[in-house]
């Protein structure tokens, strides 16, 4: 279940908490996204969407640190 | 496309499965709860860039084959009704209940749309006052949060034409009903990623503790997967059985509060039906009171969903792993991925249509190189 | 390698009601693909080939000639791209070039919706024209009928053509063989997918343009430099792996793909996963795939190439060992290709 | 002569509206031909023969072809008499023989609505399957699509097709000339009557069959007998009238018609007097006009008669003094036709 | 077909049309009242039989161009709003009013059907109970019947759905006005037969005897209609002025007894304007107070017909034959067969339209040896 | 205005005056024709039919008489 892409927020309009809506960029192509759950969520900020609506805003630090397990797994190392 | 291509990388997949080679030495079960990361699986073919001895099981996570027949007849039957718009997201649109699909009951005229949001539907319904729409709700907890807003829009809006068919899902306690079946031979979950951005992955720790499986909260790119299952395997090859997450971009432990509150408001817990599975304590969504008015149930009084029939399929079964397609009396003859009795027949990578495919002695072409790639095991 | 199954991995296929015509049997997979196996051919079919190819080919006194039909129902009529007018004359121009020849006439028929605005119909008219001239094609016939109100959508064209068949040699899905390679003329999705976003208000703010084209220029191109082409197919509804998989049921053929290897725009890619669409299905009206002798598969690419820099080889046919098959060459090994059974929808799982 | 006038004799022609299609401007008539002169002419016609005739005709190598597209549209599909799959045949087959061809090769176009009954399908090609074998050309290649409920109805059907020329010399309106004849095949108004008394459920008890029927073997007996072909024209919609006002304006002659020897059944007849129709434009899909020199007309006769005997000569072409007319030569004298702006509607006064 | 062929024999139209030239020895001017009978003089070309002292004129016998163009936008108005069907005989469809014809509405998307009779649109009231069913009552005394018996069958079927837009005029008083115009120069009347056959022909007597001018009532056939010319002008050569029934075999002097009730029961005699003639008193058929609820007009309370714009068109003046179409301003610019203004433009055979076809300066066609026929003589 | 044409009734149907019907035969098309308004009428009787309704049986000694007229019409009689 659960089809969700990310995508960058380029511009956010509104503030209305039901109906706060960002213009989300997926590689070149831009749709408007419902941004109510996340309100968090700045211009330049990665989505991930789903159904119209964004459910978090992903992290970019989380990201790195995932991407650098990754590097260390030969090493043997067991960060998650 | 950022934070897409990197989880898709050869270099990166294959080093994750070499680690779970190195790391694997016995035989484990590991199950992926959530339709799409069997999507990726499949498209991908991580399945095949693990060991022999790793088998992966497909969980009842798609959400539209787990919707009973009861509910999509049901849907149909309000999509009949003239006055009605019948929104759906597209996936529902081809599965068939007690005996037609959506897409059959358009084609004999049904105002049947396919929306990609719901609040798509209440945009129609806003646009379409003389009409009713009705939106079909369904989903697990990923799609929730994105329901409950239509309502509260509706709400606000006093959008009187709007109503929903709900039949949301949970997760959790589908895993519970799995794990509870005596010898179900599950080692380990990969837990759906985005379930968890939702609702967090809290709720998995007392079912991994008492059940004592590793449940690992995935995403659902190949570097994702396979970083999950090697963690799984890790811990399995460890006799660990802790909640790990490393889709941590995406899920923090609480999941999101907004999104949990909105669905809180919205919806209350109730026991749910699954298809071939029966009814699982505690597993759907149901309006809140409050939010009565919304249901197209209580709104078309002499409607109900009729119960699952004891039909010939054995889906169920098959689910539970107890029985194969070869063992269901319907297999092949009055079932057929063009006319399908259950929804394991009715995707060309289901088992049901897997087997017609390529084990059917009538088979039209014969068995050929390709055949042992398709074998399903044993469990 | 690993063993899974239990649940359907990719989400459902078309089902019952088989005594009426569904969408599905006009989205060019296996419904049309039956329909024309078990209805037209049986009926029409007077030799092997026919009903199997873009257009049929037969002899004129000393000269081949190639015919094909296509109606036209796109909605919307003009799309970032292109529009029904040009599309109904490319589409045409297309399939006569899929045979190896070069388009010389065409007919126009027009089923007009009572109420269709004149001056929409002369825009449409206005842009077949051009399309033709581009093409290089003779509009010389047509006909025109209108339809009450209601039972219609505006504008259907069906456009016919006739075209001199310049190939040395047949160019038809039975002359695939082991060893040929699979050329891809350019990137592929862009057609269906600028269609979805402007028909389903799908609010994409990009526009993604069509990708329609004319492509006898390119084929005479690969003829005139002696390029040996057992097949052509225009990637039209159903997409690249339909056409593929056609070719290798008819051939008798498998082919792998190398996944990594089939060019798809960036903002194509990104309106695919928002929908949970895949490219390998989605419609294109410029883009062929051509079968060739391994040793022509060089040249064929760099002359593509001079037209569309992303042409390149996808993959290679092998035998089939009795069973028909299109590979794609994934992460984790090969994954067959199933022909679609009906348009794809939109996911959410 | 007497003098009158005052109020409209014939009841009222079309209106306004003309930023829309109309029905009209499919009915065959006035609007139709202006459709055709003002929008497809100009925009794709090369030469001045293109879009006047039943279909174009180019040479092939060694060979002259013909080529021709119709789409059909009617209602019901089911008719005494035919069907809209035989229709489309014969109505394409007879395009080919009007250019003097000899009909080879089909294609066929469908556009289905969502919803259509397979079975009904399947009897409309298979009933396309027996007009081809019957006209004896060969359906050699195919297009369906499918469209959304609401949005066609039913089935229409498009058919181009491919003939090669058997006249030794062109067969179009151009080469009528003063005193030719003009020879009309058979009785007429059949094939309009019998549609529209099952269409709007007329209730006329007696079955009005259609005349619908292939008409290339009659046009191949009348060139092989050497009969000097000007023109050939199928009396389609807008009946006799209308297909004669056409070539007589397109080969700028007039034309001195014989009411009383233009044969009409009585059932026909009866069912226009109710209606308030006039028989010389109903639609007819089995009858044709040849015009041949007054020398040739015996012998054409005869020939036709074999194929119908009501075959008969109906007038002749005579000088136009610059301005085109077909004149009807009732009681009181001569009576120019007009050309219909629209389909007949019943009429009560 | 019997009692058709007999009456379209040429032999005996020769006979009365030589019998005619015999007697005739002036200049006589004699109408036709009836626009069926005008659709056969010219059809059959009678008006070339006659000896060229004989000036037939077109009487205004056509119910549709007598229509009132503000009736024609009420129609359109009416047929536009979705719940209605609007029927209408097909002549009536290509009309226009001020601005749209009902076929041009059709295009734009009202729901606009030809029927053949008003049964036919009481029976669409049946079969579509959840629509409203209007009918286009237009027609002289001859259809008005028709028109009755359906409001007859609607009120015992208790068909709420259905009702009427009525324009239905009455012969006599049209004939009245336009003898009552100064300098009319009508020497002799051929009376239409078919509303003889409805009303008898006893409303004429004291017209002919009023304004001494011969009535024949006349049939439809070329045989018919010689013969009551013959007849007309055997009275005028004689210097009588009384009415004459050569077409017995249909007509009686008292009419059809039955048909005229029921005309009686369901209408009342009214005022009504006729298209560029004004209001003509008691020249029309309104429905009866007892079943004024069949009556759209009354049904919407915010329809009524708007009056005649004073437009450019003359035809009103044409009819009375004191200008000719060159007279009219808008002639061959504003006003084309494409585009009428008026009726008179509207058919080929209508004087603005000859006028046009022929007279234009402008025309693309050189005048040429057929444009004698088509000249219109001065009254 | 008013097309009628004449037709021969082949059977009648029903006697409720407002619903009468004729199957009524034009040159060999047959078509229902309401019969309310000639009650007179009779299988084998010509109708004049005008929108659906027969409006007059028409009388054949009458016609008769109008036909012999045109036959003494050149001995100059003046029967109408
Ligand atoms: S073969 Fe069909 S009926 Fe049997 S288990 Fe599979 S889906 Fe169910
Ligand atoms: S030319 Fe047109 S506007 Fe003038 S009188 Fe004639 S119909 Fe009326
Ligand atoms: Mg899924
Ligand atoms: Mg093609
Ligand atoms: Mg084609
Ligand atoms: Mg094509
Ligand atoms: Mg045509
Ligand atoms: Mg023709
Ligand atoms: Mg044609
Ligand atoms: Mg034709
Ligand atoms: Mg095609
Ligand atoms: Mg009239």
């Amino acid at each position: 279940m659960c089809l969700a892409v990310p995508g960058q927020i380029l511009t956010i309009d509104g503030d209305d908490p039901l109906m706060r809506q960002g213009r989300v960029d997926f590689g070149g192509i831009v749709k408007a996204v419902n941004l109510a759950y996340v309100p968090e969520a700045m211009p330049g900020h990665y989505v991930l969407v789903h159904a119209g609506f964004a459910i978090a805003v992903i992290d970019e630090a989380e990201a790195l640190k995932t991407l650098a397990a990754l590097a260390d797994l030969d090493a043997g190392e067991h960060d998650t | 496309m950022k934070h897409v291509d990197e989880w898709r990388d050869p270099a990166a997949a294959h080093r994750y499965a070499d680690a779970i080679a190195k790391i694997a030495t016995r035989h484990w079960t590991i199950m992926e709860i959530c339709g799409g990361q069997t999507h990726s699986i499949v498209r991908h073919g991580i399945d095949r860039m693990l060991p022999p001895g790793i088998t992966l099981l497909h969980g009842p996570g798609c959400p539209v084959c787990v919707t009973p027949a009861g509910m999509i007849d049901t849907a149909i039957e309000l999509a009949r009704r003239p006055e009605v718009i019948f929104c759906s997201f597209g996936d529902m649109l081809r599965v068939p209940g007690e005996r037609d699909s959506l897409l059959a009951a358009r084609a004999h005229g049904a105002d049947v749309r396919v929306v990609y949001s719901p609040l798509d539907a209440v945009a129609l319904a806003r646009s379409h006052p003389e009409r009713l729409v009705v939106f079909f709700a369904i989903g697990f907890e990923t799609t929730a949060p994105a329901t409950a807003m239509a309502v509260l829009q509706a709400e606000r809006e006093q959008l009187a034409n709007f109503c929903l068919l709900v039949s949301h899902v949970l997760v959790p306690p589908a895993i519970e009903a799995i794990l509870a079946e005596p010898g179900n031979g599950v080692n380990g979950f990969l837990a759906a990623g985005h379930v968890c951005t939702v609702m967090g992955y809290a709720d998995y720790e007392p079912l991994a503790q008492r059940h004592h499986v590793p449940i690992v909260v995935t995403g659902f790119e190949p570097v994702d997967l396979l970083h999950g299952l090697y963690l799984c395997i890790r811990q399995l090859e460890a006799g660990e059985a802790k909640v790990e997450n490393p889709y941590s971009r995406a899920v923090r432990r609480e999941g999101n509060a907004a999104a949990r509150t909105a669905v809180a408001q919205v919806f209350s817990v109730q026991a749910q039906r699954w298809r071939g599975m029966g009814e699982i304590a505690a597993s759907g969504l149901g309006l809140a009171p409050r939010y009565r008015r919304y249901d197209a149930l209580a709104r078309f009084a002499n409607l109900d969903v009729p119960a699952e029939h004891a039909n010939e399929c054995i889906a169920g079964e098959l689910l539970r792993g107890r029985r194969k397609p070869c063992d269901c009396p319907a297999f092949g003859t009055r079932c057929t991925p063009e006319h399908p009795l259950g929804a394991t027949m009715v995707s060309s990578e289901g088992v049901c249509a897997a087997y017609y495919r390529y084990r059917r002695a009538e088979s039209r072409h014969a068995p050929g190189e390709q055949e042992a790639r398709t074998t399903t095991g044993t469990l | 390698m690993s063993e899974s199954f239990f649940f359907p991995a990719s989400c459902p296929l078309p089902t019952g009601c088989k005594d009426v015509v569904e969408l599905a049997h006009g989205g060019g997979g296996r419904l049309t693909h039956e329909l024309v196996e078990r209805l037209f051919r049986p009926a029409f079919a007077t030799c092997n080939e026919d009903f199997t190819h873009d257009g049929a080919t037969f002899d004129a006194g000393n000269e081949r000639l190639a015919f094909t039909t296509d109606s036209y129902v796109v909605r919307p009529l003009f799309f970032p791209g292109g529009d029904i007018g040009s599309l109904a004359v490319n589409g045409t121009v297309n399939d006569l070039a899929m045979c190896g020849a070069e388009p010389r006439y065409l007919s126009v028929g027009l089923v007009i919706e009572e109420g269709f605005a004149l001056a929409t119909l002369q825009r449409v008219v206005e842009s077949m024209r051009a399309a033709a001239l581009a093409a290089n094609v003779r509009i010389v016939t047509g006909d025109t009928k209108v339809v009450e109100r209601g039972k219609g959508d505006g504008l259907y064209v069906n456009t016919s053509g006739v075209g001199v068949v310049r190939a040395p040699a047949p160019v038809v899905p039975q002359r695939v063989r082991a060893g040929d390679a699979v050329i891809l003329s350019g990137d592929i999705g862009r057609h269906g997918m600028a269609i979805l976003a402007v028909r389903e208000g799908l609010g994409f703010e990009t526009e993604l343009a069509s990708d329609c084209a004319p492509l006898a220029d390119t084929v005479l191109a690969l003829i005139d430099e002696g390029i040996e082409l057992h097949c052509l197919r225009d990637l039209t509804r159903g997409g690249l792996a339909t056409g593929l998989i056609e070719i290798a049921e008819a051939a008798n053929v498998a082919m792998d793909l190398i996944e990594a290897a089939i060019p798809v725009l960036d903002p194509v890619r990104g309106a695919c996963e928002l929908l949970g669409l895949d490219p390998l299905y989605v419609a294109n009206e410029g883009r062929f795939v051509a079968f060739v002798p391994a040793d022509h598969a060089g040249g064929a690419v760099e002359r593509l190439r001079r037209f569309d820099p992303r042409a390149t080889v996808i993959g290679r046919v092998v035998s089939a060992h009795g069973r028909p098959a299109v590979r794609l060459n994934a992460l984790g090994g090969a994954r067959e290709l199933d022909m679609l059974s009906g348009e794809q929808l939109p996911r959410i799982c």
